[in-house]
């Protein structure tokens, strides 16, 4: 891999927080969906999901009500239904600006942390990007574990691998599927601190389950429920991100969540 | 460890042969006794030696050349579908050829030197890696080719150079326990597929011994030469496991009783 | 009807008329035997199956059955089908080649190992060539593609009746030379041999009387044998082999029973000479006569 | 459609080697030229039916065979550690051994009927299938039989049927796609295994007319016997291909793009 | 698979909510464990675990410090290191009276949901019961997806099926690592319910990373942190489970196990 560098852990330490990533503006990203069916059940219908340039949208909602498939929609996992569209707010195409962070972990089994933070680099045959990823890999707090195979590490150390590759590659857009599920209330304030630094200016569409972290995070906050499901109203609490969601101002915005969750799960499941 | 226990097999199947002689009373020139076999390869040792070195190298080729072809042609028929259409079914059809058929076109065209030998054992040692490994490219899952498609949305490389790197990266390391599985099988079938490259026509190799034995009658000195070629068989197939064991690391987790 | 088992030496063709005129023409039956004929894939393996008592007769070669009786196979032959050499060294007519002398430094193409490379020493020798001044060549199933392609500039182990005229037809015809005017001594190309312990079989004497009476017939009437020949092989019915059988028919034993005692210790002593057996014995060892 | 891509690489196919034969002047006993072969086929038809049956029936029985054998194989000696240290190796040696060498011991055993042949074609289909499903089962990750285990462990039933239950719903499922790259390989050398077999003595099927035709030069009826048994080659290989993919339709998701 | 049965769902229905499971009273555990290394470092060391019989202990702790490594140990997925003892209040084997339920979701990806519920009954070479099995998926609200294939579930729908299959054992023991992390606030809470019924009298083993989960479900709580990792001491909360976390009495437990957390974190990573 990399020869020992003495170096590598003072020269990461007095860089800046935020490494050259692509130099565009916030993108608006709308997302009007038709219809979305599988095996013949509707899950989604007549839907429209706004992302506002450079802010944080969070989506929670029941589970198996079809937030990840929003998002594979948008990643173009899944083939844009008959009569969707999805268009940005500067009119060019969404490819090559999103990244993408699946809910299941999706580690290269035989490659280190550190070759996995690479594939992005690799993949598309550029110089891996090195001090980029030994400083994201000391941010998740890995720096321990930089040569271990997935299959040594937790599940919470894998999930942080996970995310570390999604802001590896420094996109204008992110989508995250529930990216701090896996982690102790600890480390999940700190990597949130951590994403909203590195995500201002950033598009962002971040499923979560986690009233807490949407309302700590989220610019606007959607809830989806229902059967075919349909988006709440948006949610915007005042503040600037990461806010601290104890704070008491938000606990109507809390409950409010809730009760939409609520009054729809009935429903769902 | 693994030495003694081959040892030991090896004693028993000499035993069990020993008595299938003595006890069924088979006459030398159908099952020669193992003693009897002993003392031709003793007779004959350098004979022997000379040809089996002919065979191992032919083995040793055709595994190499084997594997290679075996594997570019699965990338190619995996990463480009008119290949697998149109080109696919004529190796599969390359498979049901017998030797005899086609021999005499093989030395039309390549004489009696080594290339006929070597493509013969080819066709025969090729084919599994060819479809083990095709097999294991295609079953990639679907989410790994969305992720690096994704990934390599926002390159700057060219389609080729994308599609190089996405086999180099994601489907070739993905694939590799089924191309391991193919290599397994074509270690196994190496040595018959010199053979059957000697029956092309040949001046020296285990096979050319074997068939000139066969003709003279000297059953001794066959089964001394095919007992050579199942060492060399069993030899060559243990390498490669040990090999294969050593490059896929992470596929040996089993072997320990640790989780995950 | 007796059952007697007979394993030819190679798929049927016509140096096994004789055989298959007794059976069409119901000589067999006519003495009693009912004859099952099979085809091997492998030459060397009729008579090892008749050693170990799995058939009752096979059909060998003369040259062959030194070899085996050398190597302890208890058999002896018991009759012979062709009386003469078909062997041949096969060169292209009008290639370099117009003498055995010009030889030297070729490749030879052969396909049984063993005695065809001793046949071809033999020839060679007179003429101031060793085994090392060629280059010998197993080509096993392709002898005349082989020397067709140029792949080797001669081959041994070319049957007179057969490749010859296969090469004519297609258009390359070739030159033989016969072994036994090249300084080997003549013998029996196409025997039947049976196990030597059970000579006394009384099934064998109708079975050699059955093959005399074939012959007759076959010199009598060739054409009406022929058609007898390709009633039940139909495969057969082509130019070669209509050229074949009308070659071979001078060359069948005429006394299928007879035994040349003298054949059979020359060509012992030629194949001891050639180092391909280590010690003669006398015909009787090699040979019976079933009565 | 696939049938006419399928008639379209066969109508390349033919063109190409009519144009080797007329350009390059081969005689007709070295290659003969599609036409002589399409003559050969209609003049010969019904002795070429008539023995393509016999090695159509020998295939089948022999892929049964094999893949039954081979299953068996792979299952006794993933279950049973010393199977696997002291009977594999034979396995693999059985590989080396050319037929000529053994046909007379088979013959001896087995007579000159069907039993030979399917020993030999057996031998050399069911390898892979062994190999394929040994590897398969070998690579249930531990996780897995870790959770299996568990729930066993409160089972009031014998170890035997615990080992058995677990192989029919953990392991075995998990190795079916290996199994399926096995039985394609196997799929695809079947008719050559049904040739040699009829090498070990025969009075019908393809093998035993090729090997016929060769020795008679009658090069055409051997290439219109090759053509046939080619076919039969693809026609199975196919048909097991679409069998294997209708059996593990959860292995068939990378066909369709939508996701996990 | 099953007949149709038109009576079946009222049967179950009918049924009382918790199925004839193993008659044994809580038995307790007690762990001893001398020390855990992997690849030379020492992931935990010195560590006396006890289980009290019939109550749901749950485990906090920071991301990788080596909770899910003890489940495994208690599990026998990793070997009883030297030293250590694993005791039971009966003084009989743990074998054959646990359930374990894994961090990921472990499905069989052939099966469908019914036949994922089943595969402990026909590993055992048991009569499958598929009345409890339709019971179950039903409470854990997947009836509509009986018969799909995992591949088709979303992530929380697979976590379900998962919880499902682990309460199908009805074993004595149950070993969970993060049950409900995949889930929203309120099928989270329907399903803590469900186990908090299900799980009476049950020795249990939870991990989380919610300390709501472990308020709400716990009946003695600890914290695992430190690096090697020591257990805090015990919390107790007062009053039966399921309880409300948001009751006031709790939050000076929520900050107990947050401070523990916090404390400790630090060092961890
Ligand atoms: N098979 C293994 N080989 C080597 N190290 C391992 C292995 N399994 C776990 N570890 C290490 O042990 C430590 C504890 O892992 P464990 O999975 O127990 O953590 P955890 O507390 O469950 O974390 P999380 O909350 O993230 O799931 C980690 O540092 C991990 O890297
Ligand atoms: N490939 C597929 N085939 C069929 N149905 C699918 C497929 N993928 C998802 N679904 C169905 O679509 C619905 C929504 O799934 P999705 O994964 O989007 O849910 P989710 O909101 O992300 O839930 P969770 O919070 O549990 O992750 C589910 O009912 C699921 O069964
Ligand atoms: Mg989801
Ligand atoms: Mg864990």
């Amino acid at each position: 891999m990399e020869p020992d560098n003495p170096t590598y852990s003072d020269a990461a330490e007095s860089m800046p927080d935020v490494l050259h990533d692509q130099g565009e503006a916030g993108i608006g990203v709308d997302l009007s969906l038709d219809e979305l069916v599988f095996d013949g059940d509707t899950i989604l219908s007549d839907l429209n999901l706004e992302l506002e340039p450079g802010k944080i949208t969070c989506l929670l909602g029941p589970s198996g009500v079809g937030k990840s498939s929003i998002l594979k929609i948008l990643a173009g996992f899944i083939p844009l239904p008959g009569n969707s569209r999805v268009t940005t707010s500067d009119g060019k195409s969404l490819e090559g600006r999103l990244s993408y962070m699946d809910q299941k972990d999706l580690l290269l089994p035989w490659a280190s942390v550190f070759d996995n933070l690479l594939i992005g680099n690799r993949l598309r045959g550029e110089i891996p990007d090195r001090v980029r990823a030994d400083r994201l890999i000391k941010q998740v707090g890995l720096e321990k574990w930089r040569d271990s195979r997935p299959d040594t590490l937790s599940g919470g150390m894998r999930q942080r691998v996970a995310l570390a590759r999604t802001l590896m590659e420094g996109s204008s857009i992110l989508l995250m599927d529930e990216p701090f599920s896996a982690l102790d209330a600890i480390t999940k304030f700190r990597l949130q601190g951590l994403a909203a630094r590195l995500l201002t200016e950033k598009t962002v569409l971040l499923i979560t389950h986690d009233p807490m972290e949407a309302l700590r995070l989220g610019d606007v906050i959607y809830v989806l429920a229902g059967h075919p499901a349909r988006l709440s109203e948006a949610i915007r609490p005042e503040k600037d991100i990461p806010r601290d969601p104890a704070d008491d101002a938000f606990s109507q915005h809390y409950s409010a969540i809730m009760t939409r969750l609520a009054g729809e799960t009935e429903d769902a499941s | 460890m693994r030495l003694l226990r081959a040892g030991i097999t090896l004693a028993g199947f000499l035993l069990i042969w020993g008595l299938i002689t003595a006890i069924l009373g088979l006459p030398k020139f159908l099952l020669p006794s193992p003693l009897i076999v002993a003392e031709a390869l003793l007779t004959h040792a350098s004979l022997i030696a000379d040809n089996a070195m002919t065979t191992a190298i032919e083995i040793l080729v055709g595994l190499i050349l084997g594997v290679l072809f075996g594997m570019v042609s699965a990338l190619l028929i995996s990463a480009y579908r008119p290949v697998k259409q149109w080109v696919f079914p004529l190796l599969i059809a390359s498979q049901a050829i017998p030797v005899f058929a086609i021999a005499p076109l093989l030395v039309l065209w390549l004489g009696y030197g080594m290339a006929p030998k070597i493509v013969m054992s080819l066709l025969i040692i090729y084919f599994p890696v060819t479809v083990g490994f095709l097999d294991g490219l295609n079953r990639t899952e679907p989410v790994w080719l969305n992720l690096a498609g994704l990934l390599q949305q926002s390159g700057r490389t060219g389609r080729f150079r994308k599609l190089v790197n996405l086999y180099l990266y994601i489907k070739i390391p993905f694939a590799l326990p089924s191309l391991a599985s193919g290599i397994r099988v074509a270690a196994a079938i190496a040595p018959i597929g010199a053979v059957v490259g000697e029956w092309v026509g040949a001046s020296s190799g285990l096979g050319y011994l074997m068939l000139h034995a066969n003709a003279r009658v000297q059953t001794d000195l066959m089964f001394a030469s095919l007992l050579v070629l199942t060492a060399m068989a069993l030899l060559i197939y243990y390498l490669i496991d040990a090999l294969l064991l050593r490059a896929l690391p992470w596929l040996s987790t089993h072997n320990n009783n640790t989780t995950q | 009807a007796e059952k007697l088992t007979v394993l030819l030496d190679w798929f049927v063709n016509p140096d096994h008329a004789t055989l298959i005129i007794a059976d069409e023409k119901g000589i067999f039956e006519k003495h009693g035997l009912d004859v099952e004929m099979i085809a091997p894939a492998d030459p060397s393996a009729p008579p090892k199956l008749v050693a170990a008592g799995k058939a009752d007769l096979a059909i060998s070669y003369q040259p062959q059955l030194h070899l085996q009786v050398e190597e302890g196979l208890p058999v002896k032959r018991i009759a012979t089908l062709v009386a003469t050499p078909l062997n041949s060294l096969v060169v292209l007519r009008d290639g370099p080649v117009k003498t055995l002398a010009d030889l030297k430094g070729k490749k030879i193409g052969y396909s049984v190992g063993g005695f065809e490379t001793a046949l071809l020493t033999a020839m060679l020798s007179p003429h101031n060539i060793s085994a090392d001044d060629v280059t010998l060549i197993n080509v096993n199933f392709s002898l005349s593609p082989s020397l067709l392609s140029g792949q080797v500039d001669a081959v041994i182990g070319a049957f007179r009746n057969f490749e010859l005229n296969q090469m004519d037809i297609e258009g390359y015809p070739g030159r033989a030379f016969y072994p036994e005017e090249e300084g080997v001594p003549a013998y029996d190309e196409l025997i039947v041999i049976a196990h030597s312990d059970k000579l006394d079989d009384p099934r064998l004497k109708p079975f050699v009387d059955a093959l005399e009476e074939a012959v007759q017939f076959l010199v009598n009437h060739p054409d009406e044998s022929w058609k007898l020949f390709i009633k039940n092989h139909k495969e057969l019915d082509d130019e070669l082999n209509r050229r074949a059988w009308a070659d071979t028919l001078p060359r069948f034993a005429l006394r299928p029973a007879a035994l040349d005692v003298g054949r059979y210790e020359r060509f012992a002593a030629f194949m001891q000479a050639q180092g391909l057996i280590k010690e003669t014995k006398s015909a009787d060892s090699y040979a019976a006569v079933v009565n």
